[in-house]
């Protein structure tokens, strides 16, 4: 669905389009519930919930103790009894005292029991570098999980999507994990009114070009394309995808671009090694699409390092448009 | 379901609450769980079984007695040493020994193996591999009873070692904090794998912890089933009232080893045969046969009886297919995915 | 150190345990946690501070009090409103604005900012941004203590909402097996962010659960200097002297909100202002006033002395040289990758 | 060093040899303490500490709780303030309780503190299929560690490397995490008596090929071998990389052995999905390698599902011999 088309799409900012997405499903259907750290009365830390509480009580809107495996935990009996939990962890780099319920349990109940049970669960995962929260608050660990049979991540980068893989996510029988980038949580975009739903596995080209593939996510989505503008002046013409699912992963998306253009960069926030861009580059390397590459498969990913308090340290160590540029220029150089 | 069959109130709780109907299905039960966790254990030695397992022989009463005033509808979350549990709410035998030789007819068409046995029609959510990873499990099965309004309460079994992990702390506090109708269960068998509760807990008795959570929290001889029965069905019918969750505490004992590697270097011969004394087992048939429930050679039936069943549902587990290769990787998701 | 100064058993404790000098040191650290963490509200409003930070003021009594009778062997864990312990234990005013300010003069080098402010020399290792997670870590420094036979004492800070997490749970129980040398001092300021105790804790007390560890546990009104000495001296004495550690829970509470987000939905301005009457600080200055070992005029001096600590601080932080970018990835190991 | 050369090297078994690896700790130094469920007298799940508590006793052979966070808490802490730890998790999936620890404290602590600390912390997994024990017990998770700044991730393959990877580590500042596989450990090899390091971060050639490169992980190292051989009878020389450090990865020796054969498989465990051989593939893929690739970089890894309990299952769901053939005649063709 293109939020253009749509003639009630308005303007939202991506934790608006969440928080839009969260009341839908609580006004429709009784069996969801919204579970996490101070995302009642206090709104969630990033004000992602907001008012719901207000509008549909603490049953419905929980407070959960500090408690994020015990909390998780309690999502998954949830889940696997009738309800449909929305759990937030408060940042995402929680989500390492509770990888145990996630990993051990929401992903392999289902196969662990043969199929008799699933795990309608849907996780969020306030992620990503910029805030000044340091290395505790600000990691991308979306490959963790991506590695893990049995879930589905999602990583969306625009408000309109925001809304739709949340949507998505409930209607799904399985554990679907959602990493949304807190710098993002303020971005604004047109955002379809009502219920509607982004496919989970799908990637979506955010612009056409001719010369490379650039296959971003979340965040970096967006100085992707900021860095793509740049190039087009120079006559680069880049296509940039946005992976928006991580697991399963587009592959066709993917590798119908790479056959096109010969060159692939991928860009993403967590660590570089082993992140999902390594994900991306191997799929392709493995692929039919090898025999089309003109050049090396060149990945921009976090630096070997925690993230630092510093501000500039803190940017330094993440991708950032001129290094997406410098990048871009030399995969693209013969091309050209 | 407790019923008041016999109001006099010398009589041990289990025989004013129950039919005989009822006990001597429990103690039916109970025969099946030793059968059952025998045969598996002959299956095992001839080699049908593949893997580990972890045996309750020796604990039956408290399986068979706490699920006694449950229904289908109720929920329970078992543990790695969850044969018991599983035949107390009813499973299926065949489908049980099936799980064990990886056959499709098992409980988990052969891929979840004895630590992931469930039966959720019947209410099993599931036996764990992860120590304490049933806890807030249950909780939020109780989280679900509570806010759709089904009246279920779930039990949820652990071991004393599991009251070490920290997941036990956070379900307990949030249970109680929430009023929900869970009743955890400690079936405390002395011991984690290696470890006693000595050196491992800082409290004697695993209930003394229910403090911290403002929950009843009571020590029962886990052996005698009536003593379970009573402390279970008191918790249970609480949390069917709406009060809250309970901890029940069942001292038992484990006659065999932790698993099937161990080499028992950590407690005494001596310490072994006089739990054995205390077998729940012919506790329970004394019970029944002094208060002419049952005669001695009505138990010698029964126990023949619960002989054959196993003896087909290992015949059926045997005769049943094997999973085919080409489904490994089927049941990952619930649509398959692309 | 508490040496018997005074034996006048009318005394409050911490005028008999502590000389004047330690009196008037304790003091001078609580005005200068306050005074630092107003001029970090200042410098953060002015654009100087990156990120965000949780504010101590009002519990000053309970950072001071805790660590009395610490010496700089003594180890602490702090948390993520640990701008007091890491004053109470001497840190420089100067390297920890530098810290906040992100320069290469910093604690951390302009790395960790407010949340992982440590100051190992002095025995601090450090904040924690993981609400819970010094708690584990505070053990294995007791567990070195006592192996390598130091005679060091830790004492581990943690919130009342950290009291919920396994960490806490786990970490008790081993402390406890154990015997360590270690004091877990709750600050209990009522909320953990904006959710309340009752909301989240099952128990009215935190230190209502130190009974599921079999230690001590003993709360206190943790805006009186004396009766936190009191508490926390004792328990480090315990920890000292091989009996095993204890918990001190400090009432007290926050003046700012959780952190500089916070919107203050979840309590009064009444609820506020009533507890500023409480003021830690002013009720330790009425202390000594009332008890000879001050004057009002002499508070007054002490007072203007720290806010001029505090601007030297600031000037020293201002003046610093920020991290070269190119050292970026410096100090994630101890020998540099290849 | 080669086991080969040392006149005082003894068969030992891989458990064995880490436990020898222990015992000159302990008796060494006396800051070495080991932690873990059940090391003492049950002397480990899988008998790798062994009688070690005999010798010296529960205050450095400490049985902890049933408590992995906490228990791998202490040992940051312990670690943090003078004490050696080895910490053994009972098997790698409990892992998945301790990631807080793990990677919120022990890699970031450093870092965090701007280099006032180090953290000279080892832990020991268990890891791996083929016991029957289904989901829960049987993962390989060791990519999720990989992806950690702060971390070093070693997955020794044979008994000379588990000694000397164990001693090596313990004398490393910074935290180390050992993947030892299950099925290994009563597998036999030369072993150098007394006290000896394998480098960290050191791959190492264990066959040389011209064909193709066989970049194999732990248990698949042996595969690898087996397949190896197979195909040196069919004419097709492989060469056989053991990666023995995933963190850091010895890029020059796989690089090198890449530009020479112009042909790579990865082989490992773990799921394929952002397993090791997905950096692995990257790595190369964004190297000056990629310019000697003569056809796309195979991944053989672990299938993506969890690890199901039917035995015949299990062994389908990981890389076996008759697979590793497979893909490596069909990589070498048009080679030979
Ligand atoms: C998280 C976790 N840690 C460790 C284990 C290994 N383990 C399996 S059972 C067990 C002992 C459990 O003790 P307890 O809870 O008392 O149950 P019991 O075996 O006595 O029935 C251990 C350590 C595990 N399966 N999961
Ligand atoms: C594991 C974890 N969960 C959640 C948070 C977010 N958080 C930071 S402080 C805080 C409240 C902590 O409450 P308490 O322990 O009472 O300390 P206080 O802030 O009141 O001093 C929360 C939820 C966190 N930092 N770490
Ligand atoms: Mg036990
Ligand atoms: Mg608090």
């Amino acid at each position: 669905m293109n939020a253009m088309d749509t003639p009630e799409a308005r303007e939202l900012s991506y934790a608006e389009a969440i928080r839009e997405a969260m009341d839908i499903a609580l006004e429709s259907d009784p069996r969801v519930v919204l579970m996490g750290e101070d995302i009642g009365v206090y709104g969630g830390a990033f004000q992602v919930t907001g008012d719901l509480v207000h509008k549909y009580g603490t049953d419905r809107v929980m407070d959960t103790p500090i408690s994020e495996l015990g909390g998780a935990g309690v999502a998954v009996g949830a889940a696997l009894t009738g309800l449909r939990p929305i759990f937030e962890f408060q940042f995402s780099d929680f989500a390492a005292l509770a990888m145990e319920q996630i990993v051990n349990q929401a992903a392999k109940l289902r196969y662990m029991l043969g199929g008799a049970v699933s795990v309608p669960l849907v996780m969020r995962f306030p992620a990503g570098s910029g805030t000044g929260a340091a290395a505790q608050h600000s990691q991308s660990i979306e490959a963790w999980l991506a590695h893990v049979p049995g879930l589905k991540v999602v990583q969306p980068s625009t408000p309109e999507d925001a809304k739709g893989l949340l949507l998505a996510a409930l209607e799904d029988p399985d554990p679907v994990m959602i990493f949304e980038h807190k710098i993002l949580y303020k971005s604004k975009g047109l955002v379809p009114a009502g219920h509607y739903t982004t496919p989970i596995g799908k990637a979506a080209i955010r612009r056409a070009g001719t010369d490379l593939t650039i296959v971003a996510t979340s965040i970096m989505v967006h100085k992707a394309l900021a860095a793509a503008e740049t190039l087009a002046a120079e006559g680069i013409e880049a296509e940039v995808i946005d992976l928006r699912t991580v697991r399963p992963m587009d592959r066709e998306t993917v590798l119908a671009s790479v056959r096109k253009t010969g060159r692939l960069l991928c860009v993403y926030e967590g660590v570089k090694t082993l992140g999902v861009g390594a994900e991306v580059s191997a799929m392709v390397a493995e692929s039919d699409a090898f025999d089309f590459l003109d050049a090396p498969i060149v990945r921009l990913g976090g630096a070997e390092c925690p993230i630092p308090y510093n501000p500039d340290l803190e940017k330094a160590v993440v991708p950032q448009v001129p290094g997406i540029l410098d990048a871009a220029r030399a995969l693209a150089k013969g091309r050209i | 379901m407790p019923d008041t069959a016999n109001s006099d109130t010398n009589l041990p709780y289990a025989l004013r609450a129950y039919s005989r109907e009822d006990l001597v299905g429990a103690l039916r039960k109970m025969f099946l769980i030793r059968k059952f966790e025998e045969g598996a254990e002959d299956s095992y030695t001839r080699g049908l079984i593949h893997g580990t397992m972890h045996l309750s022989i020796g604990q039956e009463a408290s399986a068979v007695g706490s699920c006694m005033s449950l229904t289908d509808a109720d929920k329970i979350t078992s543990t790695h040493r969850g044969h018991g549990h599983c035949v107390a709410k009813n499973a299926d035998l065949g489908r049980m020994f099936a799980e064990f030789f990886g056959k499709e007819t098992g409980y988990c068409r052969g891929r979840g193996g004895s630590m992931h046995i469930a039966d959720v029609e019947k209410g099993n959510l599931g036996a764990n591999g992860i120590v304490g990873g049933g806890l807030p499990i249950a909780v939020g099965a109780a989280l679900t009873a509570k806010r759709l309004g089904t009246g279920a309460v779930t039990i949820c079994f652990f071991g004393d070692g599991a009251n070490n992990e920290g997941a036990f702390h956070e379900a307990l506090n949030m249970a109680s904090v929430w009023k929900l109708p869970v009743v955890f269960v400690c079936e405390n068998n002395k011991y984690g794998m290696s470890t006693s509760i000595e050196r491992s807990t800082s409290v004697k008795n695993i209930a003394d912890r229910a403090v911290a959570y403002s929950m009843p929290g009571v020590t029962v001889d886990g052996n005698d089933f009536s003593a379970v029965t009573e402390a279970v069905d008191a918790a249970v019918a609480r949390a069917r009232a709406g009060e809250g969750p309970s901890l029940v505490e069942n001292l038992t004992y484990r006659w065999r080893g932790h698993s099937k590697s161990d080499r028992n270097r950590y407690r005494t011969k001596e310490e072994i045969a006089e739990w054995m004394e205390r077998d729940p087992i012919r506790r329970m048939a004394d019970l029944l046969v002094s208060h002419d429930i049952l005669s001695e050679a009505e138990v010698g039936a029964l126990e023949a009886e619960t002989e054959q069943e196993i003896r087909d549902a290992i015949a059926f587990a045997n005769q049943s297919p094997a999973p085919l290769i080409e489904d490994a990787t089927r049941f990952v998701y619930t649509e398959e995915m692309a």
